[in-house]
């Protein structure tokens, strides 16, 4: 399958519109390719934990668009949607939640554990909060080699109640690294409301104590995320630190697949539903004069094709040979090889 | 009646908790959700938010806060929503609770419980199969238990609780519902400490726990049935402190050991077990001790993989019948 | 010999005068208890490390003396006045430092790893910032059985980087804990200075994002803790949740006796010894109408005899037993020695 | 030059970043101070405050930061100011470098070096004085090294920083001063995985690493010259991957072997290296593996009790001369 590039924003007007339905075109992905997985999940075709982040499209689409090649990315585990805005190829990531040979982690691990590191998606472990260290690592090669880069890492207001968190903010902070903290606030860490996660309001004030600024943000408004995301991204990028977003939103669906969340409130769920970021957007484009019927039809075809490819590419890729559980455990390296030559030449003596 | 290895523990707190109002259970999702595994439903109902508590994702801080309010008193039975994010409360556990006790000269104990679901075989993954347990056998101060049916997983837990020293009891998540057995619906505990004959042979000892009992006893059945072998299972139960007259007494009777478990093979406790029967039953051995466990790598996810690095009955069969051809 | 009354903080003006000047003698003690130490250090008669807190005296001496009996506190590596002003015996505690079987932890550990939980203090670990978590557990504890007490936990301005305190603060936070976070910030962490620790002047503010209030307040000033301290006490304990103090203070010494501290500014260094809380403190004891040179003379022999005894008792205190390492690892229990009883019977059988 | 084990790090590191520009030091007071121990001393001189950074204290973010860094093609060397202190990374060393290569499916590499000072022997109590080796050792995906000699510890840290895979350093605090030897002062690496026999002998091997290797090779002396006895020593230098070849043929040489370490018994190397002999090495063994290592304890601080729970020369002798008597 051929690779496609990084997207870069245009900042001219035509070039924007045309930008502004590829926008559309990856919150539609990302809503429908989630939708599958979930069905290929009740399917048993998909094996290991699903958790979807149906609602909070907009804050990976939005993050993203603005980018470059060369960013780095820790994408939080709802963040499929990174995966393909960064233009990862979806078989592959079909694969990776397959558990195939083809997958990101060719089998290794599932979901997004898998990361690309040729797209500069680094693939977290399960332990929240642990990729912020490695994020302000990345930012610091960057700083340190004059990469006109960012780092960008994602995460949910609940794993900001980890300590890694607050060592790798104030780490950021004391060394004014080009790196964008990404909340992602829907109210919940699994089953746990955010008032037994924290005594306040706004996360994004915690960034005053580690020297930067924290911004509030309607992370379900495509555009506003954009817009804000955009901006301090430049920012960064001049060499002006780091800089916090929390985004205000909210998950549609249960923890993961096996989760009914019977814990929410309804009349909440309803609120948030009728700020589903989709038809929001849908709004914004008919306000700047597109046909949204036809948008529509064109969008929905090229979504509806590009998961099909990507399941069945995904279901005719092989599943890795048993005997590959043991290769990558480590690199290749001038070291160990001559500790293997020099064993070898000792066992052929003796 | 009989009840799953889920419902055992379930009932173990719930009775502990009613016998004793400084038992408290504190975790991520153990009160309105009832755990990921359910294994803390009811426990917000019976006895309120104050003595359930859903704690922020912070391990460090339910370790340690643990210890604070153990060592005035309380019980508290600390949940690890899965036993590999132990690893993020790593150091309250093997610094400061272990080694609490010593640092007061005596003066001061650590009564909690870490609950830590564990194991593999369930499509985990890297970080949803692991079983850490060999991290913490080598560190004194803590005990270190894996029950592997319902009758001890209730009795150990409540040892457990009673205990005045810091006890992490791994769960294996495959057991939650694949066993049930006769569990007295009242009080009674297993001793820690204390290993069990699972069953009785002559010509070869199978020395395990957790996950792997199940199917080193089944593996017992086959290689008895089709090889005429008669195996010894000995489950350890506890892994610190390891009940070493008990591994010895396996080791001595049939003179040829095989260890299993399904944590790692190089650093797994095995490699303890195995030592330890080298050096003190160094006469009574026929053959050499061997060990199976999951291979030397992580716990790799697509299906194939999995099988490939796991124990299973069918590799235990394979390596009792090749021990006992030694 | 004689164990002493924890102090409790006289409310009415007699009892204030008489409690005032034994302030005076624990900011004293505490000194020249150091100094003590020092001297012994370096006669080689304390082993293990050994850090001054000469400078911060004011801090602990003010934050203790409002405390009660039953209140936890969590003493900072340089806190060995906790233990003075908490009535712990001299000579026990000379004992814990030359490794004496009398000492707290009975010859097993050294320094301030003791502790003394008779007197209410835990013993940290060397691993700065997690006693912290420990200290909010002692609160929760409070909180759940209804205690009038309060947990304090000392923590230097570089512990303050480990996620440890981040994930205290916040749970005490979302609980709203009877606990007392003390920041004694001296500006260094070994030799690394506030600057390349943290990007923000007052530390304090981080308490915002945990929703409680932060305070700075000058360290050296003895009068100035113990009346900010008996404030947030009092409030605390009528169940107003945490608070955050910042002491601002400086270290006279090294970190460390091996360390000359060559990192630091002199100017820097004498500035700050200008503001001696000793000094500081006995120009108030003037105003107060005090004969200072009196006062002077009965606390020198008093500290004087102080000292002297217990230098002597922990010289003449017996070293443990070598075979004492392998005890205090397990506390007792009824399941241990039923499994004992239990592993004796079978020994006996088979 | 004769060179003392400390100033051999400290050359190590000059030298690898003055080789490759992506070499960098990271830790708390690593570069004014020039560390806790004076081994990163000279380094913020010869190459500015950007390639050695003092953090602050934050061991999570240290090793974090690191695998970041070492992601996107730099070499961080990455300082624990005591080796106790790597609890407070566990997780980032066994979950995120550990395991990053196989979750990417090969694509990604994690060269870097943590190094970690430990030991005891220097009153440094239970903080101060660990040996956190086996924490490690069982860790797939890591290397573990633990140099005993100032050549070794040269040699092994510049093939440690030009490897590509994390490895974790320990350097014998004891040692940095104690021991000196003849060190090239140009560039040259020791191979990671290959043990070393520092003497050669017949009747009896000791296996060791680390701190003991010179207790050991002093013991073996006493051995030969009091009591005849012919002692070879085999320094393992790699704790993970084991040399598996040389562990097997200093046991199949002599029949009898002692393995010594400082890290406690239980749970320590000691047992899996047992192990792999009584496995491997069955029919050649005339006496058990024997074990010498510090007792089941903390590190406990009163020169009494340290000196009853360390091994030292003259129980690295009663134990030779046990085992030569079985
Ligand atoms: C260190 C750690 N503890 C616990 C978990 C289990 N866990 C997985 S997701 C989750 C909730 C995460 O909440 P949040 O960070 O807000 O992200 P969200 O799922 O809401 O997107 C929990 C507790 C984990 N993955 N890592
Ligand atoms: C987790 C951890 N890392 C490193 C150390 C080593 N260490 C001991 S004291 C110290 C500096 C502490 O600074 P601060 O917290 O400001 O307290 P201060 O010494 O200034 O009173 C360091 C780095 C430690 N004890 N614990
Ligand atoms: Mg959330
Ligand atoms: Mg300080």
């Amino acid at each position: 399958m051929p690779e496609r590039e990084v997207p870069t924003f245009p900042a001219d007007g035509g070039a924007r519109i045309e930008y502004e339905l590829q926008l559309y075109y990856w919150i539609r992905l990302i809503r429908a390719f989630e939708e599958r997985v979930s069905h290929l999940h009740r399917q048993n075709k998909i094996l290991g934990g699903v958790y979807s982040g149906a609602g909070q499209e907009a804050i990976v689409t939005g993050v993203c668009a603005p980018l470059r090649e060369g960013d780095f990315l820790a994408p939080l585990h709802r963040d499929l949607g990174v995966f393909l805005v960064r233009g990862v190829e979806p078989g592959r990531l079909m694969a990776q939640l397959m558990g195939k040979e083809t997958g990101l982690s060719r089998g290794k691990d599932n979901f997004l554990h898998g990361g690309e590191l040729s797209r500069g998606i680094f693939g977290p472990t399960s332990m929240l909060g642990s990729s912020l260290p490695v994020c302000v690592g990345a930012a610091l090669k960057f700083k340190m080699k004059r990469d006109p880069n960012v780092a960008v890492a994602f995460f949910g207001e609940g794993a900001a109640s980890r300590g890694d968190v607050h060592e790798a903010m104030n780490f950021a902070g004391v060394h004014k690294l080009p790196v964008l903290f990404v909340c992602e606030n829907n109210r919940f860490a699994f089953s746990t409301p955010i008032e037994k996660q924290m005594a306040v309001e706004d996360l994004a004030v915690r960034a005053t104590g580690y020297g930067f600024s924290g911004y509030v943000c309607a992370g379900n408004d495509l555009l506003a995320v954009l817009n804000l995301t955009q901006r301090l991204v430049n920012r960064i990028r001049n060499g002006g630190g780091p800089e916090l977003i929390e985004f205000k939103t909210y998950r549609f669906r249960g923890h993961s697949e096996h989760d009914p969340a019977t814990y929410r409130d309804q009349d909440e769920l309803i609120e948030w539903e009728s700020r589903d970021p989709i038809p929001l957007y849908e709004l914004y484009l008919e306000k700047r004069g597109h046909d949204l019927a036809r948008v529509r039809e064109q969008v929905d075809a090229r979504v509806r094709n590009t998961i099909q490819e990507a399941v069945d590419y995904a279901e005719h890729s092989p599943f890795p040979e048993p005997h590959e559980a043991l290769e990558d455990l480590y690199a290749p390296s001038a070291q160990t090889d001559a500790a293997e030559e020099r064993r070898a030449a000792r066992g052929a003596r003796g | 009646m009989e009840i799953t290895y889920l419902k055992a523990i379930n009932e173990a707190l719930h009775e502990e908790m009613r016998r004793d109002e400084n038992v408290f259970v504190m975790g991520e999702d153990v009160a309105e959700l009832g755990g990921a595994f359910k294994v803390t439903e009811g426990l917000l109902d019976a006895f309120g938010p104050e003595r359930v508590i859903d704690t922020p994702i912070a391990e460090a801080l339910i370790v340690g806060a643990g210890v604070g309010a153990a060592m005035l008193g309380m019980r508290p039975v600390l949940e690890m929503q899965f036993g590999d994010f132990i690893s993020c409360a790593f150091d309250q556990i093997v610094n400061t609770a272990a080694t609490l006790r010593y640092r007061h000269g005596g003066l001061a104990s650590c009564p909690i419980v870490i609950r830590a679901p564990s194991g593999a075989g369930v499509h985990g993954a890297l970080f949803h199969s692991q079983n850490p347990e060999a991290w913490f056998t080598r560190v004194p101060g803590l005990k270190v238990v894996a029950p592997a049916t319902p009758y001890d997983a209730k009795g150990m837990l409540k040892a457990a609780i009673r205990d005045d020293n810091p006890v992490v009891y791994f769960e294996h998540k495959r057991l939650y519902r694949s066993v049930k057995e006769d569990v007295p619906t009242g009080d009674f505990t297993v001793p820690l400490g204390v290993a069990q004959v699972r069953r009785s042979g002559d010509d070869l000892s199978i020395v395990t726990y957790g996950g792997t009992l199940h199917q080193a006893l089944e593996a017992a059945n086959i290689a008895e049935r089709e090889d005429g072998i008669s195996v010894e299972v000995l489950d350890l139960r506890t892994l610190l402190p390891l009940d070493r007259e008990a591994i010895l007494a396996a080791a001595r009777k049939t003179g040829k050991v095989l260890v299993v478990h399904e944590d790692r093979l190089t650093g797994g406790i095995g490699g303890e077990i195995a030592a330890i029967i080298g050096e003190h039953a160094f006469e009574y051995l026929d053959a050499p001790v061997r060990r199976l466990a999951m291979l030397d790598t992580h716990n790799a996810f697509s299906p194939p993989l999995e099988e490939f690095i796991l124990p299973n009955t069918a590799k235990i069969v394979a390596a009792v019948r090749d021990l006992w051809a030694y």
